[in-house]
Formats: C-alpha cells, sequence, structure tokens
C-alpha cells in the first residue's frame, strides 16, 4: 500500500463517518432527552431531512463548482432571494393574466433566467476586471439584497398559488419533489465534475489558473460559466423552496451563503481550489442538516446549536489537516 | 519543404513595462527544422520575448509573422492554434490533475456531450511518456512526481500538438543528465519533423551540443545572431555581457580553521538516513546527487525547517538543536532556499525590504525599523552582486528570474553567517553572474565562513568545492577531495555504485 | 391523558421580548401537568421554520403554536397541519388571510390597534402642547419584512391623519428592532431637520435608541412614542425624556397563547381573533403599570 | 516631477480614484443638501463610525497577514454584552480589564487556530461567528443588558463625552489610528506583517515566526473589537445580543474600499481609514438625500467594485483583466 493510502481513505469517507456517528449519538442520546416518541432514524423523518436538506443543498452543488475553481460566491442568498421575488411577482403580471396556471413554468422560467443573468453579471465582473471573486461577490451580495428591497421595498412579495404549492408538497415513489430536485442536481453536476472536458477542466483552472491559460483554457468565459450554474442553481434552489412557501421577505437567504460554504467546507472541498467532491458535498449537506435536526431533537435551544455548530467546524477543519500532517520530518511551514 | 521561409519571425517588438523597457526593437527569426538558441543575461528579455510570441504579452510595437502572414497573438490559446507551443521556464501544472490531464490540458479528447474521453487520452499520452522513457505512468497524480519528473511532463506538452514551433524556456534548470539525453532527443526528432525549435538556455555546453544558430540579446536590444558551428564561448559571451570572462578558478590559498558544523548519524523520515560530515571555517562542501536524493532535505533540516529523526549537530563543537529558521539564523546558519519564488523572495515587497528580512528585528533605531541602514544594506549589496533594478523600491517580482536570485543571495550575505548553505544557487543564472557567484562563494570561503553548495550542475560543483560529498538515494555514498575527484567516479557514486560495492 | 403541544418561535435571542417570551411560555407549560411541550425556534428563517412545522407534524402532537417569521410564507405548512387534523394556533403576529381558514385562533396583541393608539398618544400630546397644527414627526420602524413592523406603521399611519390632519410625517426609515441602528438613523435625521416634534418607534428599543440620539445631540422636547414597552423606555418615561408606549407583556402573551391552544384541545369555544389587551402607557398613567421585566 | 504624459494621468487617476470618488459623493451630497457639509453633520458620523472604524483597524492587520476574520461582529456583541454585565457586578474599572481579557482571549484561540494550527481562517472565523453569537446568548440568557444607573455612572465618557470639544469615540478612534498605522508602516512587527502576507513560506524561510505574527494580528483584531464594544456600550449604557450582527461585512468593506488585497501583504491603516470614512458619509448622504437605507446597498456595491477594480488595474497598468 502507498503510504498515505489510508489517510486519503479516511479523508474521502470521513463525511460519512461523521454522518454515522452524528445518527448513531442523536439515536442514543434522543431516547433519553427526546421528548418525541419517535426514533430519530424514523424513516420519516430521515425523508423529511432529505426534503429540508434541499433548499441548500442545491445552492451547495453550485458553490462547489465555484470553490473548486478557486472562486467563492457570497451572493448566492441575495440571488436566492431576488429569483424569489421574480418567481412570485411574475405570476401576477398583467401579462400573462390569460396563461391560467401555465403561467407557471413561464414564472420558473423568468426565476431561473434571473438566477442566470446575475450568476453571469458575477462572473462577467471577475472576468472582466480581474477582481478577486470574493470581493466581488460580496459586493453584490450587498447590491443584489438592495435590488431586492428596490423591487418591493420592505414589503414581503407574495403570491400562493395552490396548484404549485400541491405539486410542490407532493411525493413521488415516497420522496418529496424537493427532494428529487436535489438528488437530480446532485447527479448532474456529478456529471459534469468527474465525466466532462468542462468538469476536469475546473479543477485545473482551480488549481493553477496560470497553468490553464497558458495551456489555452478560456479562462475567463469558463469562469463565467460556473458562476452562472451556480446563479442558476440558487434561482432553483428559490424556485422549489418558494413554489411551496409562496412569499419571500426581502431579507430572506440571508446567511445562506455562510450554511452552503460551511456544507461544502465539510464535504472536503478545499477553500485554495483544485480539489473536491460533489458527493461529498452532499454528504457535508447531510451532515449539517443533521447535526440541526438532531440537536433540536434533543433539546438544545438556539445558543447551543450556534455553539456547536461553529465548534464542529472548526473541529472539522482540525481533523482534515491532522490527516494531511504526513510525520514530524515534514517541512515547518 | 520551402527552405527559404522562416517558420516565425519577429520583427521590430517593443514591450515596455512600467520603469522597464524590455525589448527595443527586437527582430528574430526561426527557420523550419532549426534550433535556434536565444541567449542574454538575466533580465535581457529573453522570456519577455516569448511570452510576445506565446501570446502572453502583447507587443508595444513590432509584428510576429507565421508562415509570412502577420498575425496578433491575442492569447496563448491563440499562439497554439498558430503551432506554437511554448515550455514555459517555471513549472506550469495543475498538481491535482493527472500526468494524462496537465499533458492535454486545454485539449481534452472528447465524446458527445462534452465528456472526456479517457481512453484515447491515456493512450495518446502513455505514447508520449514511452517516448520520453520516463518511470511514471499517464494516470499518476502530477503532485506525486519529483521536480524533474514534473520538468518531462511540461516537455511532453511539445509532443501533443503539429507543432510549427517550439520554444523551450530554461527547460534543462532542474534536470538530470539522463533527462537531458532524452530531452536532447526529443528535440532531435521535432527539428527532424521539420519543427523549428527556440531554446533558451544559460548552459553553453548545451547550446554548443543541439543549437544550429545563436542570437543574442543584451539589455532588450537585439544583438545579432551567429551560426553556432562558427562561433565559441567567447565570442558569445562578449556579445551577451560586453566584455571577456574570466573562467579560471580563483586561486586565493587560505588557512582552514575550526570545525564550524559538524553533522553525526543526522537521519530525517525517508528523506535521508545517517549523515555524517564537517565543514570547517574556510572551506566550501559541494553535495552533488541525482535530484531527490535528499540534498535539500539536509539543508532544510539544518536550517530548522524539519526535525530530524536520529542523529546529532554541533556548531562550534557544541551540540546544538535546532527548532526553526530564527534558531538557524541566531545560530549564524544561513539558506539560500532551492525555490526562490516560493521560498525567497516575498514577490510583491520592494528590494530593499526583501533583502533586510531576515535581520529587520536587529536593524532599528528606538522601536522602529532604521530605513537608512537597510538602504545601505542594499546599496551595498546591490554594487557587489551587480543587480540591475532601478533602484530599492522596485518590486521584486518585477526583477527578471536571475536579478531575482541575487536579492536572495544578498539578502543571506548580508547577514555574515557563519555557516552560508546555497542551494542551486546558480539556477537560472546567466554566465557572467554565476562566476561572480562562483567567485564570491570562494572569496566568503577565504574570509572564513563555512560553506555548503548544493548544486545539481556538475561543473559548478568540481569548480568551486574543497572537497565533495556524492549522495545517492538519501545516503552519502562517497566524499571526493578535489584532486581524487573526476567526472566518472562522481558519477558513479551518484548512481549508487560505489567502487567497494563495485568491486 | 397530557396533551403534547408544539410552538416554533420566530427568533428567540434576538430582543429581550422573546427571550422572557419563550421563559413564561416554558414555565407556564410546565405548570399545567396535562401539558407537554416541544420548543422550537426558527430563528428568524422562514425555510427553518417549515421544517420545524414538518417536524412537528410528524411528531404527531397534540396542537402547534406558531409565531409566524412571514405571515404568508408559513401559510402552506399550515394547511400542512390542518390536513393532518393538528390544530394550529398563530401566536403574537398574525398570518395573512389566505391562511385563516387552516387556523384554529390567533392569540397575540392587535399590531394594528397598537399602531392607532400611539398615533392617539402622539396626538393628545400635541394638543396638549398646541402644536397640533404644525407639528413635524418621523417614523423609525421595525425589521423590514416583519409582519408586526408593517401592522404597527400601517396602524399609526392610517390613523395619524384621522386624529391630526395636520401633523405632518415626514420620513420614515427602518431600524431593524436594533438601538444602535435606530440611533445612527436618528442622527441623520436630526441633522435633516432643523425641527423634528416627535418620533414614532416601532418598539421602546428603538425608540431609547432614537432619544439617546436627540441627547447626544442636545435637541430636547422631542415627544418619543413607542411600542412594546421595555424596560429602558419606562425607565426613560421616568425620567421624563420619553413620553409614552403601549404596554405589552410577553408573559401575557406567552400565556395567552398556552390558554389558547390547550382550550381548543379541550374542545371549547374560543374567539378566532384572540387579543389581549396592550393599554396606552404614558408618563401620566405609567404608575398603574409595573416595569417590565425585560 | 515626472511629466504628465497620458499614462502617468491614467495611473494618478486610477490610484488616487477612490479619493476622486470620495470627493465627488462629497460635492455631490453637498450640492443635494446643504446640511452634509456641517461640521455637526461630519462630527455625527464620524462619530458613529468610530466604532466600525476602530474594529477595521485590528482586521486591517489581519487581512495584511494574508487572514480574514469574520467574527468581529460576533465578538463586539460579546464584548458589549459582558461590559454591561460586569458594569453593575464588578463596577466599571474592573469590568472595563475583565471585559477586555475575555475578549482577548477569545482573539487568542482564534489566533492559536489560524497562526499555531495552520487553519483556514475564513472557515475558522465563520465557526467562531457562530460560536460566539451562540456564546453571546448563553452569558446574556437572550436578554438585553442594561446599565441599572445611567445617569450615575462615569462609564458613559467613552461613548458620550467630549474632550476639548472632540468627541472621546473620535479621540479614541484617531489616536489607534495613529498608533497602529505607525506600528504597521514603521516597525519590524509591522514589516513581518506584510511579509508573512506576502509570501508566508518566504517569510517562515527568513527566519520570521510566523505563527506568532499572525497570533498577534488576532490579538489586535481583537483588543480593537473590545474597544469597539466599549464605545458601544458606553455610548447607549445598554444593549441587545446582535448589537454587532452583521458588522463583519461592513468591516470587511472598508478595509476592502481601503485598497488592502484579500490575498495578503498589501494595504495601510490610512487607506482603511479612508474606507471607513466613505462608508460612513455614503450612509449618512444616502439619508439625508431622503434616498432608503438600501440605495446604500447598491453605492456600497458598486464603490467597492470600481475601487478595487481601478487599483488592480493601475498596478497591471491595463484597464481591462488579461484574462482571456
Ligand atoms: N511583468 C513585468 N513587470 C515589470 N517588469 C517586468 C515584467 N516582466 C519582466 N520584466 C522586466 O523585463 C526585463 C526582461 O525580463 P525577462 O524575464 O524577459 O528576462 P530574461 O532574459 O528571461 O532573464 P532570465 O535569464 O533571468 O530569465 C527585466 O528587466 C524584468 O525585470
Ligand atoms: N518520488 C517522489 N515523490 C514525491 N516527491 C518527490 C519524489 N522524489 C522527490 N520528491 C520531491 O522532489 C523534491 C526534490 O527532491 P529533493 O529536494 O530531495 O532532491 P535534492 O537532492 O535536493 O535535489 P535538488 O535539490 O536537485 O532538487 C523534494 O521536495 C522531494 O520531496
Ligand atoms: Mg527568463
Ligand atoms: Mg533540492
Amino acid at each position: 500500500m502507498e503510504p498515505g493510502t489510508l489517510s486519503t481513505a479516511l479523508k474521502r469517507g470521513a463525511i460519512w463517518g461523521f454522518i454515522i456517528l452524528e445518527l448513531i449519538f442523536f439515536s442514543v442520546a434522543g431516547k433519553y432527552l427526546s421528548l418525541s416518541d419517535k426514533a430519530f432514524m424514523d424513516l420519516d423523518n430521515m425523508l423529511l431531512l432529505l426534503k429540508q436538506s434541499a433548499p441548500i443543498g442545491i445552492i451547495a452543488m453550485g458553490m462547489t463548482i465555484v470553490m473548486i475553481n478557486r472562486n467563492i460566491d457570497l451572493s448566492v442568498g441575495a440571488t436566492f432571494a431576488l429569483s424569489a421575488i421574480v418567481l412570485l411577482d411574475s405570476m401576477t403580471w398583467p401579462v400573462f393574466a390569460g396563461l391560467g396556471d401555465f403561467v407557471i413554468p413561464v414564472a420558473w422560467g423568468l426565476a431561473l433566467a434571473t438566477g442566470l443573468v446575475l450568476g453571469a453579471l458575477n462572473g462577467l465582473i471577475v472576468w472582466k476586471t480581474g477582481v478577486d471573486a470574493f470581493i466581488v461577490t460580496l459586493g453584490s451580495m450587498l447590491g443584489y439584497r438592495g435590488l431586492v428591497f428596490m423591487y418591493n421595498g420592505e414589503q414581503p412579495t407574495s403570491h400562493l398559488n395552490w396548484t404549485l404549492v400541491d405539486f410542490a408538497e407532493a411525493d413521488f415513489l415516497g420522496l418529496h419533489t424537493p427532494t428529487w430536485f436535489l438528488l437530480a442536481v446532485t447527479a448532474a453536476i456529478w456529471f459534469l465534475m468527474t465525466k466532462t472536458v468542462h468538469g476536469r477542466n475546473a479543477y485545473a483552472v482551480g488549481d493553477n489558473r496560470e497553468a490553464a491559460v497558458n495551456a489555452g483554457i478560456r479562462v475567463g468565459p469558463h469562469m463565467m460559466i460556473n458562476f452562472m450554474i451556480t446563479g442558476f442553481l440558487a434561482a432553483l434552489s428559490a424556485v422549489v423552496f418558494y413554489s411551496e412557501s409562496g412569499s419571500v421577505n426581502p431579507n430572506d437567504g440571508e446567511l445562506y451563503e455562510l450554511w452552503v460554504i460551511t456544507a461544502v467546507v465539510l464535504g472536503g472541498t478545499k477553500i485554495t481550489g483544485g480539489a473536491g467532491s460533489v458527493i461529498s458535498t452532499f454528504g457535508g449537506v447531510l451532515a449539517i442538516q443533521l447535526l440541526r435536526k438532531g440537536l433540536v431533537h434533543i433539546g438544545a435551544n438556539t445558543e447551543t446549536v450556534n455553539l456547536v455548530i461553529g465548534l464542529i467546524l472548526i473541529a472539522v477543519l482540525f481533523l482534515d489537516r491532522q490527516l494531511n500532517i504526513k510525520g514530524k520530518e515534514e517541512l515547518k511551514v | 519543404m520551402t527552405e527559404a521561409i522562416p517558420a516565425l519571425r519577429l520583427e521590430g517588438i517593443v514591450k515596455t513595462f512600467p520603469g522597464v523597457r524590455a525589448l527595443d526593437n527586437v527582430s528574430f527569426s526561426v527557420m523550419p527544422g532549426e534550433v535556434h538558441a536565444l541567449m542574454g543575461e538575466n533580465g535581457a528579455g529573453k522570456s519577455t520575448l516569448m511570452k510576445v510570441l506565446g501570446g502572453i504579452h502583447r507587443p508595444d510595437e513590432g509584428r510576429i509573422i507565421v508562415n509570412e502572414k502577420p498575425v496578433v497573438m491575442t492569447s496563448p490559446l491563440e499562439a497554439k492554434a498558430k503551432g506554437i507551443v511554448f515550455i514555459h521556464q517555471e513549472l506550469s501544472l495543475a498538481e491535482e490533475l493527472s500526468v494524462a490531464e496537465n499533458i492535454y490540458l486545454g485539449e481534452l479528447p472528447r465524446k458527445s456531450f462534452g465528456r472526456v474521453d479517457w481512453k484515447t487520452l491515456y493512450e495518446r499520452t502513455n505514447a508520449i511518456l514511452k517516448k520520453l522513457r520516463v518511470g511514471f505512468d499517464a494516470k499518476a497524480r502530477v503532485g506525486d512526481l519529483s521536480i524533474a519528473n514534473q520538468q518531462m511532463v511540461e516537455i511532453a506538452r511539445a509532443l501533443t500538438v503539429d507543432a510549427k514551433a517550439v520554444i523551450f524556456d530554461e527547460p534543462t534548470a532542474s534536470l538530470t543528465d539522463a533527462e537531458k539525453v532524452v530531452l536532447f532527443d526529443v528535440i532531435a526528432d521535432l527539428k527532424a519533423q521539420g519543427v523549428g525549435i527556440i531554446y533558451i538556455s544559460h548552459r553553453m555546453e548545451e547550446i554548443f551540443r543541439i543549437t544550429d544558430r545563436i542570437s543574442v540579446l543584451r539589455d532588450g536590444q537585439y544583438r545579432g545572431t551567429l551560426k553556432t558551428a562558427e562561433t565559441n564561448e567567447d565570442e558569445i559571451t562578449q556579445l551577451m555581457i560586453g566584455r571577456k570572462l574570466d573562467l579560471s578558478r580563483n586561486a586565493i590559498h587560505h588557512e582552514l580553521g575550526d570545525v564550524a558544523l559538524k553533522v553525526e548519524g543526522l537521519s530525517c523520515g525517508t528523506f535521508f538516513q545517517d549523515i555524517s560530515f564537517e565543514v570547517r571555517r574556510g572551506e566550501v562542501v559541494g553535495f552533488y546527487g541525482l535530484v531527490g536524493a535528499g540534498r535539500t532535505e539536509i539543508a532544510e533540516t539544518l536550517f530548522g525547517l524539519r526535525e530530524p529523526t536520529a542523529g546529532k549537530i554541533y556548531l562550534e563543537g557544541q551540540e546544538t538543536r535546532i527548532h526553526s529558521p530564527a534558531d538557524a539564523i541566531a545560530r549564524g546558519i544561513s539558506l539560500v532556499p532551492e525555490d526562490r519564488k516560493g521560498q525567497g523572495l516575498v514577490l510583491g515587497m520592494n528590494c530593499r525590504d526583501n533583502m533586510t528580512l531576515p535581520q529587520v528585528d536587529d536593524l532599528k533605531a528606538g522601536p522602529f525599523v532604521a530605513e537608512g541602514s537597510e538602504i545601505a544594506i542594499f546599496d551595498q549589496y546591490r554594487d557587489r552582486l551587480d543587480i540591475r533594478t532601478p533602484g530599492w523600491k522596485q518590486l521584486v517580482g518585477n526583477l527578471s528570474g536571475g536579478n531575482q536570485q541575487k536579492i536572495v543571495i544578498g539578502k543571506w550575505l548580508s547577514m555574515h553567517p557563519s555557516v552560508l548553505i546555497v542551494d542551486e544557487p546558480t539556477r537560472g543564472i546567466d554566465v557572467g553572474s554565476k562566476s561572480e557567484i562562483h567567485n564570491l562563494i570562494r572569496d566568503l570561503a577565504a574570509h572564513g565562513y563555512a560553506v555548503i553548495v548544493i548544486s545539481s550542475e556538475m561543473p559548478e560543483v568540481l569548480h568551486v568545492s574543497d572537497w565533495i560529498v556524492a549522495m545517492f538515494s538519501g545516503r552519502i555514498m562517497r566524499t571526493f577531495t578535489s584532486d581524487e575527484v573526476t567526472e566518472d567516479n562522481l558519477i558513479q557514486a551518484i548512481s549508487g555504485i560505489t567502487p567497494d560495492k563495485a568491486a | 391523558e397530557t396533551m403534547k403541544i408544539g410552538i416554533t418561535q420566530n427568533n428567540v435571542g434576538v430582543d429581550s421580548y422573546q427571550t422572557t417570551y419563550e421563559k413564561a411560555f416554558i414555565k407556564a407549560a410546565d405548570a399545567n401537568p396535562d401539558v407537554e411541550t416541544v420548543v422550537l425556534d426558527a430563528g428568524g428563517d422562514v425555510a427553518r421554520q417549515i421544517a420545524q412545522m414538518e417536524d412537528l407534524i410528524q411528531q404527531e402532537v397534540d396542537a402547534i403554536i406558531i409565531w409566524p417569521t412571514n405571515g404568508e410564507a408559513v401559510i402552506p405548512a399550515v394547511r400542512k397541519a390542518y390536513k393532518a387534523g393538528i390544530p394550529v394556533i398563530v401566536t403574537n403576529s398574525n398570518i395573512a388571510e389566505p391562511g385563516f381558514e387552516f387556523v384554529k385562533s390567533f392569540s397575540g396583541p392587535d399590531n394594528i390597534t397598537q399602531g392607532s393608539r400611539a398615533a392617539e398618544i402622539m396626538c393628545d400630546k400635541f394638543k396638549a402642547m398646541g402644536i397640533e397644527d404644525k407639528a413635524k414627526i418621523v417614523q423609525i420602524s421595525g425589521q423590514p419584512g416583519y409582519t408586526t413592523a408593517i401592522e404597527r406603521a400601517k396602524g399609526f399611519e392610517d390613523r395619524l391623519p384621522e386624529v391630526c390632519p395636520k401633523v405632518t410625517l415626514m420620513e420614515t426609515q427602518p431600524g431593524d428592532w436594533n438601538r444602535e441602528k435606530s440611533q445612527k438613523v436618528m442622527e441623520a435625521f436630526l441633522v435633516k431637520y432643523d425641527h423634528i416634534d416627535g418620533v414614532y418607534a416601532g418598539d421602546d428599543n428603538m425608540g431609547v435608541g432614537a432619544l439617546n440620539a436627540a441627547k447626544a445631540a442636545g435637541r430636547d422636547g422631542i415627544i418619543f412614542v413607542g411600542a412594546t414597552n421595555f424596560a429602558v423606555g419606562y425607565e426613560a418615561m421616568e425620567r421624563g425624556e420619553y413620553w409614552g408606549s403601549i404596554y405589552q407583556s410577553p408573559v401575557d402573551d406567552a400565556e395567552a397563547a398556552l390558554q389558547t391552544a390547550v382550550d381548543v384541545l379541550s374542545g371549547k369555544d374560543v374567539p378566532f381573533l384572540n387579543y389581549f389587551d396592550t393599554p396606552k402607557i404614558t408618563q401620566d398613567n405609567m404608575k398603574e403599570f409595573s416595569k417590565p421585566v425585560f | 516631477m515626472a511629466s504628465l504624459n497620458k499614462a502617468n494621468i491614467g495611473g494618478f487617476l486610477a490610484r488616487q480614484g477612490i479619493l476622486i470618488a470620495f470627493v465627488l459623493f462629497m460635492i455631490g451630497f453637498t450640492i443635494a443638501n446643504d446640511r452634509f457639509l456641517g461640521l455637526d453633520n461630519i462630527t455625527g458620523v464620524i462619530r458613529s463610525s468610530a466604532i466600525l472604524g476602530v474594529m477595521a483597524l485590528g482586521v486591517t492587520f489581519v487581512v495584511i497577514s494574508g487572514n480574514l476574520d469574520l467574527s468581529v461582529g460576533s465578538m463586539m456583541s460579546f464584548s458589549t454584552i459582558v461590559v454591561l454585565d460586569l458594569h453593575d457586578k464588578l463596577g466599571p474599572s474592573l469590568a472595563i480589564p475583565a471585559m477586555f481579557a475575555m475578549t482577548l482571549c477569545l482573539g487568542a484561540f482564534i489566533g492559536f487556530l489560524v497562526g499555531y494550527l495552520k487553519l483556514n481562517s475564513l472557515i475558522v472565523t465563520l465557526g467562531m461567528l457562530s460560536a460566539i453569537h451562540g456564546l453571546t446568548l448563553i452569558y446574556s440568557g437572550g436578554k438585553n443588558m442594561d446599565i441599572a444607573d445611567k445617569e450615575g455612572t462615569w462609564f458613559s465618557v467613552f461613548g458620550q463625552s467630549d474632550i476639548v470639544g472632540i468627541p472621546v469615540p473620535i479621540l479614541m478612534f484617531a489616536l489607534l489610528a495613529a498608533f497602529l498605522g505607525i506600528v504597521l508602516a514603521k516597525t519590524p512587527f509591522g514589516r513581518k506583517v506584510y511579509a508573512v502576507g506576502g509570501n508566508g513560506v518566504a517569510a517562515t524561510f527568513s527566519g520570521i515566526r510566523r505563527a506568532r505574527v499572525v497570533f498577534a494580528c488576532y490579538i489586535m483584531s481583537s483588543f480593537c473589537v473590545a474597544t469597539a464594544g466599549l464605545i458601544q456600550a458606553s455610548r447607549s449604557l445598554g444593549s441587545q445580543n446582535t448589537v454587532g450582527q452583521g458588522l463583519e461585512l461592513e468591516v470587511l468593506a472598508a478595509v476592502i474600499l481601503g485598497g488592502a488585497s484579500l490575498m495578503g501583504g498589501s494595504g495601510t491603516i490610512f487607506k482603511t481609514v479612508i474606507g471607513v470614512l466613505i462608508l460612513g458619509f455614503i450612509q449618512n448622504g444616502l439619508l439625508l438625500v431622503g434616498l432608503q437605507f438600501y440605495a446604500q446597498y447598491i453605492v456600497t456595491w458598486i464603490i467597492i467594485i470600481l475601487a478595487v477594480w481601478l487599483d488592480i488595474a493601475a498596478k497591471r497598468g491595463k484597464l481591462w483583466s488579461p484574462i482571456a
């Protein structure tokens, strides 16, 4: 066995090990601490977990790509909110009045297009100005949020369409609609990143941007496409979520970027780019959702949840580092 | 084959950077099937010229002509499309990816739905790797390869496309002799196929071995082109630096002092084992071996960058433990590291601040940094090492590779160390500066410094060392005095063959 | 047989009101041997609140109390509970009308009325001062998007022209229920307007922030009226710096919500809009009220 | 003097772009509202920017050393709540040092994780953002914290008094900025911060104890946060648990506006102060002109990107990125 194979295997499997640990812990602790008669590992509860993972999970898939690209997108929360507004508001536009329920696909299309455009704007700025993605998207996180408020002042934007709600609440083969979307997105992005030229180029660009430029990869458009995918997925997440809830507050989606990044990092994607896996991100999303749900299940209150999630994130980072250390003869830099 | 038409031609190229006129009306052409050397001092503009050709820099003025048609190179992609392949001076690889993906970066073979055609990719790659006679395969992760092998991956890129011209910018800087032979074979093959080759190197013996013509740049200006067969080293050198060079070894005789550094049974994991040697004041010890022999790791251990797993280090007769570079510096050890960009310099800082970085705590006026003393130190070493820069305020990142290296050397010389370790001190340095640095090393020894020189260039080791340590695979195979060493027995030793064992 | 009641709150810990509410709720539940509770907090996040509704439904609680983060977005989740046969009681801040049919009862303050009452307090004071014909005021509203903020502002803005038609409301900016933010907003108002006679703040926390700004700028004589009388507001009234507010006790709020749920489960008749009273409090009548504990 | 050719003017404009934009804004606001340039308003803006500004000073060190600090907002809430709570329990003269000690402990913890354990600062401080918020809620039990005797305490000097006509928060901000500015620009420590941020490996190879430098930067940052918490607490003598929420991004925006690179190795205290003032005046100016608060989001977005863009465009001598 080559040296490092064990630790590589450990790293790959770490997030799943963590998930299993969480399941065991919450099942056992839940027996003593929970008020619920139902077990934590109840099938329905796990299916709900998947469904509830969808909003963050769908965005996390996009974030994985941009982070592999050695970029980051802090504006996903604002994109999420703005797309949601377009989704809900467009259904009430007089132009579409004659469409009946056919307004639904139109509204979906408009919302997704909004996400694409916002992502493209981020990508274009990163590409053309050469400003770091962190700064660009920190700016647009504010700017897009400003647009959200411009749209409808401080009022929530609402439109309840029960056909839409019924579709979003439906289940098919036992899985909820949002779960299907999450699984489909995960599969698509997994295919993109592991099987296609674009995906492999994404790793190269994140690993060594200069090398990619020198090799003739059109890095600018490449990164822009990834921002567009992320914007699109943020919009898709909004489409899935707001189809069911029907109303968006202007500050909805705030802090989503933090949760999404947390999930992606838990899944092992390197913040320094060039490495990461979509499947592990999926694991990261589940791990976070389990943690939140589990802590509540055993009766922890908000402050404890905050404290624990913060510390776990640091602990995971620490363990990841320990697994990467080769020994004391390693270069000390 | 149309003999008279150059594969490509550059006409009147001008390129300025803020404060520097890097290229001043340079014209130059390469014929198909020709190996054309580009020579010049550090900072003469060779890499810049090639970057213009490769679509990385846009020239301020001038034309690029391919196949008798003027072209505008807007990007590396464009250059590639025009059949120009660029093998860079600095490694330009994605470490997390496989060898195959790196070689075909930017042009991975495709199937439907934009999928990568892995089968074709590996087949083609393995065919190329076979030609290069390397010991790794297409699926290896590039980050796991040695620097030399990474360089071979870089070179492999030249074979992927139907190139019209291939540019090699100092490809041999980190290659072993065996790998160089492979490289030269590759170049011969390309040449036979009618590809025009531009070859940049500071190593005269290579230039005279493989090139057909030599063009020389000085201070961004074109100085002329000579047929290799009709010229000699002196003439080229004179064109490059404008004077003759005295390459004879400075025969300064001096007394050997006390043992400054003694190492006993030093080991560090799998990197090296059971290393023992001693260096006296006034002595230069050369460490020679193949890349990966563990020489750099010994230096790093002595400098407190790695913890030894066994063995003892004595300084001035006292047993010492060195846990950090700060410890090492406090005890009078200096290390000129192997990787100047990664380890030697803060590229975004100016020349002066880089030079005085290790002693910034000592150069104080009250609680503040004494900037006057810093400038004085900088001026002293700029003159002594002939560093070409507009002034101390210039960012180090804007200097040419060779001048950057001189800043690193100046930085450590100004510490007045009692033990000076230099790791590949002249990698990428032009002949003029190289001999200056060699003289400097001898000179330092004469002034009572103990010097360790790690080098992969045999002439360099032979030239500067009082005695030589030959390493193979983490162990000392043999030590030679300068009298007993020959090229043959040295090569034997570093290949793992000792006289005792061979016998 | 015990009743299992689940509650999903808006954002505990963001201010003392919600914290005190949660404590009072738990205390009231503990005091009732027939009640068992699952206490959840959405942390201000709609998605989390919807998930919590689903969890409570999945856990098959007997009744759900919800303090909505967004009065419309939770309607489908409320409908789910309704379909699952679990009665839902809305607390503190009502959901939007399309959801009424899925809800058993709303228990809480009447925020529109609170806004109107604040307008009346302000107007009465101006009349007493004799400036009801020319007074100019500004408003600092609560966190954008929250029903409570919207309703209070609406109540105030609708009622003011009815009682004091000549008072002008010059500008409204949100203070996010945040004292510091409100102080900043007020600082800008003070520079912009030489003459400010009154400030209406969506709660006393923001009102006191505005008061601090006025004090720092040395601008006396401004009439401050708030809502949800906090301890800081009460103290400022004691000092004579703050004119009035609306007395609203989180303890009453919590107890009313729990009682409504218990009543619903025991088959009693409860009114659909089950407001608890939130009287006016001013410097004149404050002795009748005990100092708020939060 | 260099001759004023076209490139020079372009370079000058780009380098000073942020100052020019600032001046244009100031002129615009002054025309739109004659109170904008009033002494009262200017003092008011600087005074209310002081809290953000003091925090930005510390974060400047962290950013130049090549790291991020997203925990300063939560940490500021923590300091404010702690000092208010201890004020009534221990009295102000003990409460202040106790609060500083506790905040520095948090800073030391982060510094240890990022400096000595070499964990990624973005993630560590993201984690701490959440963890410290939890800690604050646990400490306060979720309640607002108020000083009982608001009239009688001298604690209010830090936020509310003037010395020779200058409000104390402005004075503290100015003094701290001057002191830290000198530390960064003139001392060996400052030089090491730049080196570590510019190239941590090369700094280590030069004998600089990188972990120690990074650790010290986080200590500085937490010291600044504690000072900001002190001003905040003293200013309002009572506070919510969420008082600092979201400030981390405003602080970062100010530091970036000032031109510090998130890659580390560049930036100055003076520029950060400019960044802070720009944000403060824009916020104030837009309010005065009567625009809703969200107009400020959009303006900040545009300004941040323009400022950073012009800055790097000037450095590379080209407006557009050379990336294909
Ligand atoms: N991006 C840049 N910005 C500013 N100056 C530059 C830049 N790139 C190169 N230069 C300057 O242009 C000149 C030519 O540099 P170049 O790298 O072409 O030299 P070279 O001949 O390749 O030297 P070496 O043998 O050391 O590699 C040098 O003075 C260098 O400092
Ligand atoms: N098989 C290998 N796999 C991974 N890394 C390797 C391998 N061989 C060498 N390396 C790395 O390549 C670098 C060069 O090796 P090393 O420094 O030991 O050689 P050296 O004797 O100092 O030669 P040189 O100084 O000429 O590079 C080292 O960082 C080493 O860790
Ligand atoms: Mg070069
Ligand atoms: Mg080496």
